[in-house]
């Protein structure tokens, strides 16, 4: 294993990363690039599916029983990484409930571009996962979507003494985020993989396999577009949620490596499970979050998650869950 | 076939609430609407969709053909059950129409 | 530069008719139109267009400025000729223009 | 030849089924899912240019004689099919002409997702078929819109006492069947497969090769959402229309077999051109038949196609069609 | 909640000058804007944008409510200073809001 | 070598140029065809990026060093052109400044269809270029666009007697060349290819080169469509800008081999340059042209490009520059 400056560099000159640069650049520079939102909408759906797919063959290998525990981890990682950050943001920096519950959520949900770099990176590092891992993200990602919701909803009913509405909605809550895109594909796409086969699925994964990281490349420039444009809401950020990115993203990614090394996953897919805790939602979770929760604003989780949370992650953050990783599976 | 006065009305608004909102107008009375999606400023800033966020900076237009007394109805129920909390203005007008059993319940 | 006021007929319709009716409208003695994709509701159902099945169940929204006398040629000819067997509705309302050479014959 | 049992479970549990289905799931699930509409369509149009330029490749090779009679069948076909149900719809089903015509025209005509799965099929089961048989699309699917509308216009014509306005637009209806994306670009691609032949279209062929199956599962998961949000369209469907789906299908299927069997086809072919009578279409024809009969609802057709033609050949229908085929080749 | 009358401000022209148009309403008053993309016809063709050109070919509708003055403002200037050289028209009517304080500086 | 004729057959029969004729075809067949907007600006972003990376790539290899000359010639070839054009169309043709800067930037600019149509031809012609020299695109493109608004607008100035405008807005006249889409995506995925190299893209680039050329079929075949529809306005051209054309394309591509050998390129090399300096824009600068030029009408130049000089280019220019650059190489 090279040293960790190494991996960091090695990562932030990574093509991906170098298009989300590109991206935020091309905004600075006033430039008119724009990928086509159908396209940009279109290359995620791809790399979800990609993502999908491939686990659900790797599962269809290994036999479905190992797969229990690691999806119990992931629903329990996304729920104390929602919950706690509900009670730090609505406590330590007095947010009101529902942007307490909204933020929380962001951070306890999956990026699914983190999850692609991380698989990127993975590949690039040649080292072993179980092959899984990756559909772990629906897991986590509906538990803390919820679980923000929820509180939110819960904190918002006490001040105003009535849990009526609460009630009647909740359903309605963990059915969306259930059916979310992100979430829907990834499971569809396992589903396929798992019942197909690497035999059945033989015919269809050049497709897949080949595009992918080029499909990466360019869904990361889309992101840095995007996160281009955030970059005039950076000072509506706020001073508490950037201490709360930078204290507890690297935290976040911690939890996941302890969790991964005691459930004895591998240092891959402990490394893959850090990345999706560490990350933040950007896609899915401000529509779903606006939807549910009226008074909450979504654009400074949204604003943080893609201007802080993925590039810290994407250059230092995995090299050095990857380095952690490492030396935690040595002292367990 | 002679012209009968209806009003229209128009209502933009985050398309987070599509379906809430055309829920309610319908509820309201409506016979129909034409919804289209939009882009715009307002107090709130600027709503551009044209991002990997979907509904999120989005806007819909929605237009709705309907008496003076729904109409109004449209108008101030809309405002106080969606725009306290989201971006959106709501206004109408006059409009002549053929045909007007069309619009009417 | 004084106002006048025209006429601004708007036709909600079935998009596989979209050819149709625009040579109409121009027949008429329209000198020009704005034109746009919409999704709706009435009396035929929803109609969204977000398929494969392209056209078919996509509806257009057809505006023109013109005079009276053209306006309402324009509104009862397109009921007649179009609105008996395919969605749709129109209407029109007073509006004011500048230069109101470059809406009229 | 595997038993015709396996063959149709293969069929089910093939990829690019499961995303069909996985489509439906979605629309039921109220998954927020959806292929953005520009990219459903260019799926498609990247499936016809790809089965165009293999068919012209392969006549190219064999020399373009050999096509002449099998061309002749499709044409045959797509008229038959098309007048024999508006002849069935009208007189035993007591559609009015404009409705009879208009359903007609959509099982006389071909889904190009079926052509694609078929295709898919054959490739799977590793039998050999004349390259230019899916060429034979266009021919059988433009005859059978046009006889469709024909049929009604002179139908409705004979009710009206009069057929001025039928002379009028003959030329128009067929202009539009042939000029129609999916025939211009099926004919399109054969015509540049068939002028550079193997050697020039070299570069070119790993781009189309590679991305097809690809491509038909998310095509196919498209046509699943399109499908799903018919289903709240089905109970408008009545049940003329699915005795009528149940009962010709197949038996439009075995036309196509005793067609290919008795004009020297292999089975391979003849199965395709079995797929292709079989099917019914529902991206092109429901917007050409709106447009040309304007008292005609192509919704009834168009769901039952989704809902009822497809799925049936994709799954049982094909490998049934196969089993045939093969009895006949024997008995022949 | 009363109903007050403002008007609304239409303006289709060319989307090469997209933000200098809404540079310039703004300028001028308006409180906010909603946008869309379109095609149409006119004296200078038909502008249909369906095509790899980009904005070259396409419209823009932008939509102002606003005050009787600033209205009437934006519609001369419009003209003056845009629709000389680019495609275009500009039309207003009357329209009911609630809330007019979102629409007035 | 073959002759000169084959080489005109075998670049008229190949598929990119096939694809175009096709979509001219569909508009006059009247067919429905055409490739949704956003995804034929997809296909324009992926080429770009495609080239810009291989370039970039190359340049790692050889050193930035050897860039510097070429750059520059590909300024000189840019302003040159646009100059050039624009006194001719101004004193011989008698245009007004506003348009004569408009025609005679999109002269000078360059087509990036008609760039990778040679970098097709030369794949198949299998001939040896300096990587580096697509990278020389935005040199060319951003000058002649440059040079040709000045210059209309110095022109203008002059003939109303005021040049405070001009002033003001040069900055932003050329802050919009250079942060263009087609620019910014070359030079980005340059700079990409560049920092990465060989080894760091070994990933991506599959994606890239396996689909180049098919991605090439369909965006030639979306701008044959939208040549098809410029056909009606082929009328409104004028005798005075065909003659332009008709002249000054191959003197524009003899430029190009001039200065190519003289500054000591490959064959390959040369024969790009002069591609890139004989093509006319037609994609991005009409709509530069006419926010820069409120006078000016880009139609005309429009039309002329897509429909005069990017056929004959890609038919028998590129092989007529091929020849002379052969002979060029062997005189000097
Ligand atoms: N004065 C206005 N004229 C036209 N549209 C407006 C105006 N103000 C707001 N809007 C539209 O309403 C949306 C929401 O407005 P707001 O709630 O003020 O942010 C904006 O994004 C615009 O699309
Ligand atoms: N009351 C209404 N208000 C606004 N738009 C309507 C209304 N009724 C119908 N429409 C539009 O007209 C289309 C056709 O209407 P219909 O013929 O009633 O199905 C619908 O899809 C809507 O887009
Ligand atoms: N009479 C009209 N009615 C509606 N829209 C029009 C009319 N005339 C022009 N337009 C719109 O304004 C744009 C520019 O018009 P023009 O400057 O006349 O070419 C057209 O492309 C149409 O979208
Ligand atoms: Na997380
Ligand atoms: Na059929
Ligand atoms: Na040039």
């Amino acid at each position: 294993m090279p040293g960790l400056f190494d991996m960091i560099i090695a990562s932030v000159l990574s093509p991906p990363l170098m298009f989300f640069v590109l991206g935020i650049i091309a905004v600075i520079a006033k430039s008119d690039l724009k990928i086509p939102d159908q396209v940009g909408t279109s290359l995620g759906i791809f790399l979800l599916v990609a993502i999908g797919l491939r686990s659900g063959v790797g599962i269809a290998d290994i036999g479905i029983g190992s797969v229990f525990l690691p999806a119990l981890s992931a629903i329990f990682l996304g729920f104390f990484i929602a919950f706690a950050g509900y009670l730090i943001l609505k406590n330590i920096f007095k947010f009101d409930p529902a942007n307490a519950g909204c933020i929380a959520g962001h951070f306890g949900a999956v990026s699914a571009a983190t999850l692609a770099v991380v698989l990127a990176y993975i590949d690039r590092a040649d080292i072993y996962f179980e092959p899984f891992i990756p559909a772990l993200y629906p897991f986590m990602d509906t538990t803390a979507l919820i679980t923000g919701i929820v509180l939110a909803k819960i904190g918002m009913s006490k001040q105003i003494g009535s849990n009526t509405q609460t009630e009647a909605s909740l359903r309605q809550v963990i059915t969306e985020a259930v059916s979310g895109k992100g979430v829907f594909l990834l499971f569809g796409g396992l589903l396929i993989g798992y019942i197909t086969g690497a035999e059945g699925s033989k015919k269809i994964m050049p497709f897949y396999d080949t595009m992918f990281y080029g499909i990466l490349t360019l869904f990361l420039l889309d992101i840095g577009l995007m996160a281009g444009k955030r970059l005039r809401e950076f000072k509506a950020v706020g001073a508490s949620i950037i201490v709360y990115t930078v204290v507890m993203v690297p935290i976040h990614g911690i939890f996941g490596i302890v969790v991964g090394t005691l459930i004895g996953l591998s240092v891959g897919g402990t490394l893959i499970l850090a990345a999706m805790a560490a990350s933040a939602s950007y896609i899915s979770a401000p529509a779903v979050m606006r939807a549910a929760l009226p008074t909450s604003n979504p654009s400074i989780a949204l604003t943080s998650s893609v201007l802080l949370v993925f590039p810290f992650n994407a250059s230092a953050g995995i090299p050095m869950y990857h380095y952690l990783a490492e030396i935690f599976a040595k002292i367990i | 076939m002679g012209f009968t006065e209806l009003k229209k009305v128009v209502i933009v608004t985050e398309s987070v609430i599509k379906d809430k909102v055309l829920d309610h107008i319908i509820s309201i009375g409506a016979k129909g609407y034409t919804i289209d999606t939009v882009c715009g400023k307002g107090e709130r800033g600027i709503r551009d969709y044209d991002t990997l966020l979907g509904e999120f900076l989005r806007n819909i237009k929605i237009e709705v053909l309907t008496t003076k007394e729904i109409a109004e109805k449209i108008m101030t129920s809309v405002v106080e059950k969606f725009l306290k909390n989201y971006a959106g203005i709501v206004y109408m007008h006059d409009v002549e129409v053929l045909r007007p059993e069309k619009f009417k319940s």
